[in-house]
């Protein structure tokens, strides 16, 4: 079918690297309804987490000796909790450490995994050896028990929390990258670079690595959602961020007790709000690889 | 443990289970002389005396095993009942003489008394058990050692029922310390036949096998799921219990468990959160029981090593910024004994607890603060057990947001349990920390001692004061009776009033839940389920 | 000839359009396509890709895949109508009554079933053997295409066969319920030119002795010249030609017919006799300049080069000691190359023409043996470190396939810049982009296509970006690794002038690996053929396609396709073609 | 090479793995804040009661000689004693084990039994509305915390309906043990003849594992989903259609058998992920499993049993990628060669 799609491509006129982006955006989203609600929130998400401390009706923080535990209502619409604080300004306010957390714990795990991945798969040898050896090691620990050692261990700040998850995120990004730049390697436009006189660095990171993305992207967005549940696990077992802070899974945690006294309230805003956001990453994947696609464009 | 052991143990475990091959069910779970107990947490070892046993299973030395001597009980205000620290009764010992220089006690065994193997209990017994206590260390050997006994030479086998324990000096606290868990009394002829030569006290075998004369008998234990007890209907310690069979249920979920007492799977969810015990109070459907735990404060320590914090002024500042009555709230929920807001400055009288001349007072607290040099404010750091959240948490969180408005800025540390006890209490190093020390023998001197002594193990804000370290020395063994005891009380109880190294919160209560068919529960000091006194209607 | 028009024909194809949905909406695939198929007929349906060939012998078998559909038109197949048929009635057909081959015969197979039962699946399904039996027919349905050992063969999974043994396995199943019409797609391609022959020589004695019809798709004009009666030309869609064999190739009408039959390399033509008259610009109208400036002295010689492939030894092996002996994939070759000569390296998958010319390209390390360029040993400097010597730029390479060897995400611009920025040491944007510009006329390729990405580009297009980009540095030495093997006919021919006229401007030296004696004899001055890792022979083009010597050339000669009716076969000339089209 | 062999080699190939594993546990509860002296010193402990523990569990000496110590242990098959439960941490984990096993397994069996049908279909329906909603299903599954999940259920189907039985382990009180032969409750009590034991225990399983393959479902159903397409647009796929087999038989023999081989490596993925992700259900469910033990034992740095519990999780998923290798070689004959 390539050909058919060559013909109408050859009479398609020029247009600037921006529209096209923008074209292209636009087929990705219209092509698939659920890619686009998966952005649509999102963006909701993100604008949440920038405006949303700025627009909360009420002190996250606050407490309110007379108001503790009252079930949502028209001035505290998703209640409030056992210190009189206004749960929907928590889950809004929240919004921004979750977003946090997971971006700079892939962010992390992201560029030290396939920056191993890469040099392992591309150049082999004991390095492939070694660091094959270290994955093993990493993925024989159950992941969340590794993740709770090590907060144990190092104390239950953010960025502790951050670099657990990120080391038990690792294995994946380095196991993908080195199996996709292995399969790159010889490539024909690897040897044709090459040939062109790049140096092996250059090759893998300015030819091979940019094509390794797609997959990776799935990966990524499934990361995303998988750390913030890992932080309310960590919350769970009151390993999570410390408080007053506001955050998702450590209100849901603290709110869970609640359910059976009937302040189901507590429990089901973060919940959902958590829920939202794991869900918006984990269908965000495919779109995500679409879009870094070129084969996508036309 | 080797393979060998292993494999013997795996072979107990199918053994006793093929000793019931008749019992498809436990018929008895639902009958009546089956009372069925909740608890959040594990029990570790059935040998109080062994290194690393956990507090829960000092239960299992309440249940099945006796002491010398008990306590009494007494009938609170609210109808619930309680053990009372001011009546000493005989459980092993059928009676017991003071010597007239108080240095000696003389105790008469029961001639009846037996262990579960049918021997006589004997003063050799006795005096085993105090020796192991003493040997093992740790904890048994410093619980032993608030009554006055720090040496083997301290016990002397009279006759075989007639036992001494020698005293270095007179101590009010020697006979009530002869009722605390730890001193058990241990079938040594069984302990002996199971010692090694590497194990000369037994511990891996009563560990796991009690050897005792106790009203109950271990039937099953599965660490980490249930213990269940069978009466022993040789019991001579006192009236023998009302149920035949005790299901102790470790169940971690609070949410579980208060939804298996409400909905009358289970006769008694014992330490219950103060949330959970105000709305099933409220909803009556079943009993709810919250007595004050003796001689207990919930306070928020100040470091005296902490600079700030070396002012006095600087504490009572810190103790007038702290919202008392919204803490107690939301927090306790309203469960407990207030200790704020006494009206005089000077303690009326040598009760103790009492309330403290502290109240809810900003304009006071930032007052006093600008006489200090920290009139600009600072931070600190404020600490509390990941273990006791359930109330740290709330109370923290109210302090910080207090304390930030008079420009003390506290940053929350949440400290899981086994660093808690390093950083808070070992190495004394918290600037600032919500803390919860309670004595088990009921004294104000028991608590002194403990807390407000330079270097023990509860004074965790290091506080350091010649008088009261002699005022503490002189009325720790001192009859309460004596004369110049209660003076010597309040001089101390005036001396944590100004200087303030613990500022209370509240008195602590011991909430549990029970169906309305469980009757006969009894608080302890010890805070174990004492099953020996349960019921079922 | 007139045959098919006494008998109603066993498939008859009716004003049958087929549409796609695509991104871009709908895409018409094939436009209003006739054709029929008479009893024991042997019908080829002739095009390059894109043409709707395949699509419209999917369409009879129904198995368009869901995106395509047939929009209008009928197929009636031995009285049945195809076309509405209901699925249930179309899967009792497939196979029993219609069956099909495909190219790439060993993804064809599934890999994780026995090959017999594949067979017996088919047998089975069409009630052709029951439970019982089914295994001993499916063995002689194995036996019948002639694999060796049939009960044995039974048990093998693809993986463990050859890609022929793989290619008879489909045709037993398709040819296990004897079905009335075989519709053959591309059933060659991908095959080494001597199983093609073999399997083609199957098929044609299968179906005749069965008096089966055959539908033959193909891209290749001298495949469907020798094995089809009648020959159906389509393009872009359209059937522009139906003929029987002699008279298409005697007397073309369309001139795309003509254009086809003209780009198909044949003993006779020059390379400039391959373009159609309406693409021969004037420079390309002028014959080539002799190839007299070849010169004596040698720019490349090759001495007993060997290249060992060791498999890693595996643990059991490295516990006690020892390795395999590894695979020679090179076994000691030498040959050399004239400054401006043009060498063809010849042979069948895995004879190590590959091996050998990315060692020449300094891609991959020699086990032994010495590479001298100008006199100097190249296999000093490793070939990890290459890339920095001076020697690279006068190196260069032209790869297989023009699709893969260009990265995905750089556009054709980028990619032909590469060299100039890494060995021409070029900064300047707006000088680089003009050379790039300059070097795009000289390929041929409009130079408003060089912002576009490789998937956007066609072959031909790609082919040229590929070009380009080597011959940037002006390289001495270009290695041409079966530049045309992807590339459709017409387009072949274009390239293969392109390349004949950038040797002659910038006296470049080839070494031209191909799998093609036809395409290697209109582009090289001598030629060498490889086998399992050793030269078989090596000489003057004409010489060895002419008068072989070793057993081997010939049997490579001789496989190739050689309609009696394609020009330059029966006479050496070709003169029918180029009377007709002048 | 034999398959004999072939499983020594993959022994062979994990003992760098499990040595790694050794040493990271090691240095990781040796790193955790917090003496555990201290800690189970008890209520009024003195420094010199500390002292004494820290000298009986041994971690007064130096890093290197506690390590020492503890291979010369391990090569004697002892585990060393759980502090917090007061066990051999070895006879800990063995009665625990099968608890965590039984759980994992049934709740992957309940999530492969729901998420490669669905996968299936969302393949065979692609870009359907069906395949919309399997991924909605599958993915909503996956977007909420185990525990939560968890503790919703038991609200509702417990606490509120009164349909479960309380989360209470693996038995309710009313029943005993079952002999133990394979560690199963219910298999045990089934060979036992104990059927309402059965009935107990399979009904005290069901909340739990519901809960944890809700959580499993979206990898298992993606994954088929993908290798289902991918099976599907494959050549011999082709060639079977153009054969005229039936559409069941080319869906499930040609492409189901096909899509599984990736499906197989996955499982083995979600299965260790389980293994380790049910420590918070096992703390919901008061499941007597390795899970909940480890979170007890890593709160209270209790050594031990936190080493024993990663090696023997180490062990297991050894022992997993062997099962999932020989697994794969029954699948795929292409295996059995390349060894």
């Amino acid at each position: 079918m390539t050909d058919i799609t060559i013909n109408t491509i050859t009479a398609a006129p020029r247009s600037s690297a921006w529209s096209r982006g923008f074209a292209h955006f636009r087929y990705v989203m219209t092509s698939n309804p659920v890619t686009l609600l998966a952005f649509v929130m999102l963006a909701a998400m993100i604008l949440i987490a920038v405006f949303g401390p700025a627009l909360v009706p009420h002190d996250p923080l606050a407490t309110a000796a007379d108001k503790a535990l009252k079930p949502p209502s028209l001035q505290h619409w998703f209640g409030t909790d056992q210190l009189g604080r206004d749960v929907f300004s928590r889950v809004i306010v929240a919004t921004r450490l979750d977003l946090l957390i997971s971006v700079s714990a892939v962010a992390l795990s992201f560029f030290v995994g396939v920056a191993m991945g890469a040099c392992a798969g591309y150049w082999g040898g004991w390095f492939d050896k070694l660091s094959g050896r270290l994955l093993d090691t990493i993925m024989a620990f159950p992941l969340f028990v590794l993740a709770m050692g090590i907060v144990a261990a190092a104390g239950n700040t953010i960025q502790n929390i951050v670099i657990a998850t990120a080391i038990i995120n690792l294995p994946f990004y380095a196991r993908v990258a080195r199996a996709e730049v292995s399969i790159r390697r010889n490539a024909g436009y690897v040897q044709a670079a090459r040939l062109s006189g790049n140096s092996e660095l250059r090759i893998l990171i300015e030819k091979i690595l940019p094509n390794t993305l797609p997959p990776m992207m799935v990966q990524l967005s499934l990361n995303m959602g998988w750390a913030i549940l890992n932080a309310a696990g960590l919350s769970f077992i009151g390993l999570g961020v410390r408080p007053p802070t506001a955050e998702w899974g450590i209100m849901v945690a603290e709110g869970a007790n609640f359910i059976v006294s009937g302040e189901w309230w507590l429990a089901l805003f973060p919940g959902a709000a958590l829920m939202l956001a794991v869900f918006t990453f984990n269908l965000l994947g495919d779109g995500l690889r679409d879009l870094v696609d070129p084969q996508r464009r036309t | 443990m080797n393979r060998r052991e292993l494999l013997k143990s795996a072979g107990a475990v199918a053994a006793g289970a093929a000793l019931l091959p008749f019992l498809k069910t436990n018929a008895w779970a639902q009958s009546a002389s089956t009372a069925v107990v909740l608890i959040g947490n594990t029990i570790n070892s059935l040998d109080i005396h062994r290194p690393g046993t956990n507090r829960p299973s000092y239960q299992v030395a309440v249940n099945v095993y006796d002491r010398l001597v008990t306590f009494g009980t007494k009938k609170l205000a609210d109808g619930s009942l309680s053990y009372d620290y001011d009546k000493i009764e005989p459980e092993l010992a059928e009676s017991w003489q003071i010597s007239s220089d108080r240095k000696a006690i003389l105790f008469k065994l029961k001639p009846n008394a037996t262990f579960w193997d049918g021997t006589p209990v004997t003063a050799e017994d006795v005096k085993w058990s105090f020796d192991r206590a003493l040997a093992l260390g740790g904890f048994p050997r410093v619980q032993m050692g608030a009554g006055g006994f720090v040496d083997p030479a301290q016990f002397v086998v009279v006759d075989s029922k007639t036992f001494r324990v020698d005293l270095k000096q007179p101590s009010k606290l020697a006979v009530p310390n002869l009722g605390v868990p730890v001193a058990v009394v241990i079938n040594s002829k069984v302990a002996r036949a199971n010692a090694t030569d590497k194990d000369p006290w037994a511990t891996e075998y009563l560990h796991r096998t009690p050897a005792g004369s106790g009203a109950f008998r271990v039937e099953r234990w599965e660490p980490g799921q249930q213990l269940v007890y069978t009466r022993n209907d040789k019991w001579v310690g006192g009236p023998l219990p009302g149920v035949q069979r005790v299901i102790i249920r470790e169940v971690p979920a609070t949410a579980t468990r208060r939804a298996m007492v409400e909905r009358g799977d289970a006769h008694l969810s014992f330490q219950i959160p103060n949330k959970d015990a105000q709305e099933l109070a409220a909803a009556k459907k079943v009993k709810v029981t919250g007595s004050p735990i003796d001689n207990c404060l919930y306070v928020a320590c100040l470091n005296t090593n902490f600079e700030p914090f070396r002012d006095a002024k600087v504490r009572q500042a810190v103790a007038f910024a702290i919202p008392y009555e919204q803490i107690f709230k939301q927090a306790a929920f309203g469960r407990g004994v207030p200790m704020w807001g006494a009206k005089s400055a000077k303690p009326a009288t040598a009760a103790w607890p009492q309330k403290f001349p502290y109240d809810f007072d900003l304009k006071k607290a930032q007052a006093l603060l600008a006489q200090t040099k920290y009139k600009g404010g600072f931070e600190v750091p404020l600490s509390y057990d990941l273990g006791e959240a359930d109330w740290g948490e709330p109370a923290a969180l109210l302090i910080q947001e207090s304390l930030g408005k008079i420009g003390i800025k506290v940053t929350l540390d949440k400290v899981p349990g086994a660093n808690w006890r390093t950083v808070a209490l070992v190495e004394k190093k918290l600037p600032f920390l919500l803390e919860n020390f309670g004595g088990w023998l009921n004294t104000p001197c028991y608590y002194f001692y403990w807390a407000y002594i330079k270097g023990n193990l509860f004074n965790a804000s290091n506080y350091d004061d010649p008088a009261v370290a002699k005022l503490v020395e002189e009325t720790l063994h001192m009859e309460k009776s004596d004369k110049s005891y209660e003076p010597k009380i309040r001089q101390m109880i005036q001396k944590a009033f100004d200087d303030l190294p613990r500022i209370p919160l509240w008195q602590p209560t011991l909430e549990s839940a029970m169906s309305p068919k469980l009757q006969g529960y009894e608080f302890w000091f010890h805070r174990q389920v004492d099953a020996r006194s349960l019921k079922l209607t | 000839m007139s045959a098919p028009l006494h008998n109603p024909p066993l498939l008859a194809v009716r004003d049958l359009c087929v549409e796609f949905a695509t991104r871009k909406g709908p895409v018409t695939a094939v436009r209003a396509v006739n054709l029929q198929v008479a009893k024991g007929e042997t019908l080829g349906i002739v095009g390059e890709s894109g043409s709707g060939k395949s699509v419209t012998s999917y369409a009879v078998m129904r198995i368009l895949d869901r995106a395509g559909r047939i929009v209008s038109g009928g197929i009636e197949f031995g009285g049945m109508q195809l076309h509405s048929a209901d699925e249930a009635m179309m899967s009792d057909l497939r196979g029993r009554e219609i069956s099909m081959i495909f190219q790439n015969p060993r993804a064809a197979l599934n890999p994780i079933r026995q090959v017999g039962k594949q067979i017996e699946d088919v047998l089975i399904r069409h009630a052709q053997a029951t439970h019982d039996q089914a295994k001993q027919k499916a063995i002689e349905a194995l036996e019948k295409v002639r694999i060796r050992d049939a009960a044995k063969r039974y048990h093998a999974y693809p993986f463990e066969l050859s890609g022929g043994m793989c290619q008879r396995v489909v045709i037993a199943i398709a040819l296990a319920c004897r079905p009335q019409l075989l519709i053959a797609d591309e059933p060659t391609t991908g095959l080494d030119v001597t199983t093609q022959k073999a399997v083609m020589e199957l098929v044609r004695e299968l179906t005749r002795s069965e008096g089966m019809s055959t539908l033959l798709i193909t891209h290749d004009l001298g495949l469907a010249g020798e094995y089809c009666d009648r020959i159906v030309v389509m393009e872009k869609g359209e059937v522009i030609e139906q003929q029987d064999t002699a008279g298409l190739f005697t007397a073309p009408a369309h001139p795309y017919t003509r254009r086809l039959i003209r780009s198909t390399p044949h003993s006779a033509a020059t390379v400039r006799d391959l373009l159609p008259e309406d693409l021969r610009t004037p420079d390309l109208r002028t014959p080539l300049p002799p190839a007299a400036a070849v010169s004596a002295e040698p720019l490349l010689e090759v001495r007993d080069l060997v290249k060992v492939f060791e498999s890693p030894p595996s643990l059991i092996q490295r516990l006690r000691g020892k390795s395999d002996a590894g695979y020679r994939a090179v076994d000691g070759i030498s040959f050399s190359i004239a400054r401006g000569e043009s060498v063809g390296l010849v042979g069948e998958s895995g004879c190590g023409k590959s091996t050998t010319s990315a060692m020449v390209m300094r891609l991959l390390d020699a086990t032994s043996g010495s590479i001298r360029f100008k006199g100097q040993e190249l296999t000093a400097v490793s070939a990890a470190a290459f890339a920095s010597t001076p020697q690279r730029r006068e190196l260069q390479m032209v790869f297989q396939d023009p699709h893969e060897s260009l990265n995905p995400r750089a556009t054709a611009a980028q990619s032909i810049a590469d060299p100039l920025r890494r060995l021409e040491g070029m900064t300047d944007g707006a000088a680089i982009r003009n050379r790039v510009e300059e070097l795009a006329t000289q390929v041929g390729l409009p130079p408003d296509l060089l912002d576009r990405l490789p998937h956007q580009l066609s072959g031909g297009q790609k082919a040229r970006v590929g070009i380009a980009r080597a011959i940037s540095t002006r390289p001495e030495l270009l290695i041409l690794d079966e530049p045309t093997a992807a590339l459709d006919v017409s387009v072949q021919a274009v390239v293969l002038n392109l390349l004949a006229d950038l040797k002659a401007a910038f006296g470049m030296s080839y070494l031209f690996v191909s799998h093609d004696l036809e395409v290697v004899r209109l582009l090289c001055d001598r030629v060498i053929v490889m086998r399992a890792g050793s030269i078989v022979e090596a000489g003057p083009t004409a010489q060895v396609l002419s008068n072989p010597q070793a057993e081997y050339t010939r049997e490579l000669l001789s496989a190739i396709p050689r309609p009696a009716h394609l020009p330059g076969h029966a006479g050496r000339q070709a003169p029918a073609v180029i009377a007709g089209a002048a | 090479m034999g398959s004999l062999g072939l499983i020594l080699a993959r022994v062979l190939q994990a003992v760098p793995t499990l040595f790694g594993i050794v040493v990271v546990t090691f240095l990781l509860t040796r790193a955790l804040p917090g003496d555990p002296a201290a800690y189970f010193a008890g209520a009024a402990a003195t420094p010199e009661s500390i002292a004494e523990i820290r000298a009986q569990l041994g971690t007064d000496q130096p890093l290197p000689l506690q390590f020492v110590r503890y291979l010369k242990d391990l090569g004697s098959g002892n585990l060393g004693q759980s502090v917090s439960t007061g066990q051999p941490v070895a006879s800990e984990l063995l009665r625990r084990l099968p608890a965590s096993l039984e759980l994992t397994l049934t709740a992957l069996l309940i999530s492969v039994s729901v998420a490669i049908p669905l996968g299936v279909l969302a393949a065979v329906r692609q870009d359907t509305w069906i395949d919309q909603l399997c991924r909605f299903v599958v993915t909503a599954g996956v977007s909420l915390p185990t525990f939560f999940t968890g503790l919703l259920l038991v609200y509702v189907f417990y606490f509120l309906l009164g349909w479960a039985p309380a989360p209470l382990g693996r038995l309710d009180m009313l029943h005993i043990t079952p002999p133990p032969v394979t560690g199963f409750l219910v298999i045990d009590s089934l060979i036992a003849r104990e059927w309402s034991t059965a009935w107990s225990a399979l009904k005290q399983l069901l909340l739990p594992s519901i809960t944890l393959a809700l959580f499993t479902l979206a990898p298992i159903a993606r994954m088929t989903r993908a290798s289902m397409l991918q099976a599907l647009a494959s050549e011999y796929l082709r060639t079977a259609r153009a054969a005229g087999l039936s559409s069941s038989r080319v869906l499930m023999v040609y492409a189901f058998r096909n899509a599984l081989l990736p499906v197989v490596t996955t499982l083995g993925m979600v299965f260790s992920f389980t293994l380790g992700a049910n420590v918070l259900v096992e703390k919901v469910f008061a499941w007597p499993g390795i899970g909940s033990f480890a979170i007890e034992a890593l709160v209270v740095s209790d050594y031990a049993a936190v080493q024993g519990f990663v090696l023997s999780m180490a062990v297991l998923f050894v022992l997993l990628n062997l099962v999932i290798d020989t697994l794969y070689t029954l699948i795929d004959p292409r295996v059995r060669i390349d060894g």
